[in-house]
């Protein structure tokens, strides 16, 4: 069993042992380069990267805070021979280095006619929960998986956490990696030697006849509380793991509505433009004759993300909202079906 | 327009008498006693959330404050809550929004990082290192159009002098010659990283000089250095003649947030930045010039402690916000 | 009549003579301060701004190129008592300067308690058709709509623009108002006295029963040519204009859905988490019944703009792809419908 | 680590062979007929988009390239020909991309401001101001990191030497010791706006002092200056001792874009500016000083326009990209 903490630190490990080109750079990665107590250092402000510095000392970097210039220098490293993968600290610093991102890497093997390869990978911490408020709580994906040129990865467990890094360290474009805060210590059981996982291949969490949920990340494990109790009532709930929402496996949601007729998106980011309307407007249009019942959203209202822990409990989604959409999508079926 | 200098030689133009001097020592003290007590709280897990504490650099935010209105604007950091008590906001709103409370200063939607009272002319705590500096531009340029005397001051720490919005609005203001002080906190690191690894300069008031504005380095434990440094640049700065860079030398007492092992400091380091205690070197400079006695002091820093203790019983009991609360303020119409 | 370009001209000079805190400020909207022919200076790169300089000399201010700092200025000022008009020239440039837009100005007001008002404009062009490749034709509004806190609008002519415009100023929250670059020249009749359009109220542009056509901005134009031709073959097509996505009038969309049963939206942004995923979500969830064929949305491909015309005309929503689209849906009825 | 200084004393360390000079004036050259060129085209309509001349600033292209090989790679700017032209470009597949052709460096795709070429070390022009800077921290870092001696370049201008990115970048530069020089063309103007009215320094050389690298200034004009000045800095980037940053003054001749009627400039500042010439001292310099015979320059010359000729020819007739073009390369692989 090992936490996803320590899954993503092996799949850095074995990454930069078995390939001399990838590096690790971000604010504090080591945590203390410089300082008295460098070899108990940080390895980032909750320690996924610790320990990394020590293996290897050259390619392990601690970086000023200066987010336009570090991820824009891993990014024209990866234009350059290295496979870097920058930590940018939480998704919310997006902000400081965002044109990098997008109209840099993004864009560079398009605009250039096919001529550049731009493997660098952003890992980055996302979400709610830990009331940490409304900067530093946003899930800011969509904004992400709008852009062409980008892939985006979001794990939900450990085993998904570890394959999943190291075939976006392999890979050889742009690879936004998006991790949970709140899921750190979750553990699975995790293969000790190296795996990849394909980008574009959702999971079936779990089966069930009657309703698709579809999700990401840490909502995965909402939507099975949600499943499990939505089960002693009789309803069998399909659960998806959507893995990477850049590229989307639309088919195997498809697929699962073709089963169930029924679909509940649940997600974690602000719903307008947002990754649970991306998910419902494909179905809509692709699908719409496998609807059963109106498709729904499950997501925080249209809001900052707010510090009190009562206020920030009701804005996410929970297992109860979720069944709460279900229980009512199972007792409407549209009216001409 | 440019020039940076080291130590500047301080003429003590401004002499402060007796009410000045136990405000300042006040404002000083509740800032201590405020943190200390929520290390304290923390540790016990009465405080969710991320919190950074300004324990140790008191002088800074008392020895810029003393100089300002409720006209004049500051933009502030993550580490917040001084500038928020010397620019005068509630304590006991305060400590309410950090409890998560609806009598929060901000109605329990901010939290530490958010803390902000626009009618105190405090814009706000900050969770974005260095997204002070360019708001603090908007303080100046707006004092300058409206045609007020009033400044602005852009609180900041050594590692977000490195932060593009940080040097772009030096630039900015110097351009504009906005009445403006951006005051440099450096306390040595950047969470973990030390400025002597994150920077290659030794002190961040040399960049000044690139952007065509005074940078002046003092020592930040010294309220009566910060002060005077100060009010010489918001002098200049309501005179109509720009911007300045104050770089302040102060030390971080505890970790780079509650929670913060510290391993990467060495074992003494804390110890002797303890040693000179900023608060400690103003109560022996002032009792032993005679200019105060200690049992005043003493008294207020009694006060003070049952402010504190008060602010913390009443946070407790205070109401949480409500489902009413959720979606109120997200817009002014919408 | 009056082109776009005047019109927005008209009501940033109205507003300034009628409010002294409205401010411009910019790169390059004067457009030569300090130089030694200021008189007749740019006023911005498309002459937009152009002669409120003259008028207002302390109140048009050109800026270094350092949009972080200046957009964060007028966020400032905005907090501080003024209401400034700042002008990002492309929208493409959000990147450099995005934290200050999405994490200040927009949360401010939420994440203090209510205490802020920060009644900012970011005037800003977008949109693709004038061979300016894929740093400079995006679109980049949905990563706007999608962020909580702010309004943004769209207008799709000299009329709206003026009245939007004035209204944005007017207004106490974050605007971000998105002029399309192609359609500068568009004339409209204008009234010379000011006046305001409501945010969140939506146009219906022509009226039609058979396919409601949701769109905003330039492709308002596209959509009704589309119109007009389907007009000839018979097919009644209601073409509705957005004129501002957030606040979004989706009342609108429903009543009109209510009418035709057919749904297309027709959209310039990427598609991935794009404005007509968001309108084609919210209408499958809250009028699926509503609903006689699958709705559909017509965007560009998932890809970068490319700068070579042909490619680049055939990566815009045209009339034809539009009416083609509607003709297929008009051919297809839903099977329990 | 630090120092600036104006109009460095050259030491002429660098004697240039006849071979050099000649491929000197043969970069210059045909910068300079290829932007000329452009300018009658578009003038015409013939070619699509937003595009930037360089003409003027090739001293600056050719002094600076001169000295890389394939391996050293550059960042560039929307003002870019004459980087991709200087760093070894094909001139008719840069033609055709102008045009918009298949046959076009980048298939057409990119245009004018999105000139790149990996193999050559051209990392692209680029149609952010300022976005360069990080991504030849970048190019320094791999360099470092692989163990190898090349170096990186970050041409940018004036106006972008006030945007976060670039300055940030000095100081990751500076911290990491990284193998790159800063190449600031200050041609006094960016976009209306002139450098005298956007900071308020007069040497942007001025701002490395403040993070810790050399800073020089040297007459752009002048091709031997710009070739010195930069081969020092490149030494010392390959001797492992850090960046550097040279500012080079030039003259832009034409717009900030085609179509830009220029009334913010003085009526005789163009024509002062031709009259300095950075060609025309080139070949008074190498012609006076019996370097080089005039006719074998005029030959050169003749052979750059005869390329250019059939570089617009053949540009004009290639073919266009097709609907199958439109959707690839987006990724290598989804
Ligand atoms: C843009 C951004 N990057 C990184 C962080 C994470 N972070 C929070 S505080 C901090 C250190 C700030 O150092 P300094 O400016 O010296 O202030 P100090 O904490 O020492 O007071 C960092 C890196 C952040 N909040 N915002
Ligand atoms: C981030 C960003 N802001 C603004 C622009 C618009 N723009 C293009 S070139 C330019 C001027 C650049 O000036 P300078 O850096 O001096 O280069 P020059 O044009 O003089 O070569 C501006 C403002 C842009 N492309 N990117
Ligand atoms: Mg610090
Ligand atoms: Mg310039």
């Amino acid at each position: 069993m090992l936490s996803i903490q320590l899954a993503i630190n092996e799949a850095l490990d074995q990454e930069m042992r078995r390939d001399p080109t990838v590096i690790v750079i971000g604010e504090d990665v080591a945590g203390g380069s410089g300082s008295d107590g460098e070899e108990d250092a940080w390895g980032g402000p909750l320690g996924v990267t610790k320990g990394l510095k020590g293996k290897y000392p050259d390619r392990v970097l601690d970086t000023p805070i200066t987010e336009s210039a570090f991820i824009g220098c891993a990014i024209g490293a990866a234009a350059s021979g290295l496979r870097p993968v920058a930590e940018l600290m939480f998704i919310d610093f997006l902000g400081v280095c965002f044109d990098q991102v997008y109209n840099q890497a993004a864009k560079f093997r398009y605009m250039f006619g096919g001529k550049a390869v731009t493997p660098v990978v952003i890992r980055t911490m996302y979400g709610a929960g830990l009331r940490a408020a409304s900067q530093h709580s946003q899930a800011l994906y969509p904004i992400l998986t709008h852009i062409p040129g980008l892939k985006v990865v979001i794990p939900s467990n450990a085993y998904d956490a570890k394959g999943l890094l190291i075939q976006a360290i392999r890979d050889d474009d742009p690879v936004i990696f998006c991790e949970h805060k709140a899921m750190y210590t979750l553990e699975a059981d995790v293969p000790e030697e190296s795996y990849t996982i394909p980008f574009g291949v959702a999971k079936t969490v779990r089966e069930g006849s009657d309703v698709t949920i579809v999700t990401v990340g840490n909502l995965v494990h909402v939507c099975t509380r949600a499943a499990e109790q939505l089960a002693r009532e009789g309803i069998a709930c399909e659960v998806i793991d959507l893995r990477t929402t850049s590229p989307l496996d639309d088919e195997a949601i498809y697929r699962s509505v073709e089963k169930t007729g029924r679909l509940v998106v649940v997600d974690e980011s602000y719903p307008r433009c947002g990754l649970a309307a991306d998910i419902l407007a494909l179905v809509a249009q692709n699908a719409f004759d496998l609807l059963d019942a109106p498709p729904q959203m499950v997501t925080p209202p249209h809001a900052p993300v707010p510090f009190s822990p009562p206020l920030e409990d009701m804005y996410l989604p929970t297992p109860e909202r979720v069944a709460a959409a279900v229980r009512e999508m199972v007792g409407t079926v549209v009216a001409g079906a | 327009m440019g020039g940076y200098c080291v130590n500047a030689t301080l003429d003590n133009s401004h002499p402060l008498d007796r009410e000045a001097l136990l405000s300042a020592y006040r404002v000083m003290t509740t800032i201590r006693e405020f943190e200390e007590r929520i290390h304290l709280e923390m540790a016990l897990g009465e405080i969710p959330g991320f919190v950074h504490l300004y324990a140790g650099e008191e002088a800074v935010a008392a020895g810029v404050c003393c100089h300002l209105d409720d006209g004049d604007r500051i933009t502030s950091t993550h580490r917040g809550h001084g500038h928020a008590i010397a620019k005068g906001c509630d304590v006991k709103a305060m400590m309410a929004e950090l409890y998560g409370r609806k009598t929060g200063l901000c109605h329990g939607k901010g939290g530490s990082m958010h803390i902000a009272d626009f009618d105190k002319g405090m814009l706000g705590a900050n969770g974005i290192v260095g997204a002070g500096a360019p708001l603090a531009c908007g303080i100046g340029l707006s004092a300058k159009i409206r045609g007020t005397k009033e400044v602005g001051v852009s609180f900041l720490g050594d590692g977000a002098s490195n932060q593009g919005t940080f040097l772009e609005s030096l630039n900015l203001a110097a351009v504009w010659k906005l009445p403006l002080i951006f005051v440099v906190e450096n306390n040595g690191y950047g969470e973990a990283t030390p400025a002597t690894y994150h920077q290659a300069i030794d002190d961040v008031a040399k960049r000044a000089d690139g952007f065509g504005m005074p940078g002046i380095v003092v020592d930040g434990r010294d309220f009566f250095a910060v002060r005077e440094a100060v009010g010489h640049a918001i002098e200049r700065a309501r005179r109509g003649d720009g911007p300045s860079l104050v770089e302040c030398k102060v030390d971080r007492f505890y970790g780079h947030f509650e929670g913060d092992a510290q391993a990467y400091r060495g074992s003494s380091e804390v110890e002797n930045a303890r040693g000179r205690d900023c608060i400690e070197q103003f109560v022996g400079r002032v009792t032993s010039a005679g200019l105060v006695e200690l049992g005043h002091l003493a008294a207020i820093a009694q006060e003070v402690r049952t402010l504190i203790d008060d602010a913390v019983t009443e946070a407790k009991a205070a109401p949480w916000p409500d489902e009413s609360d959720l979606l109120t303020d997200v817009y002014v119409s919408y």
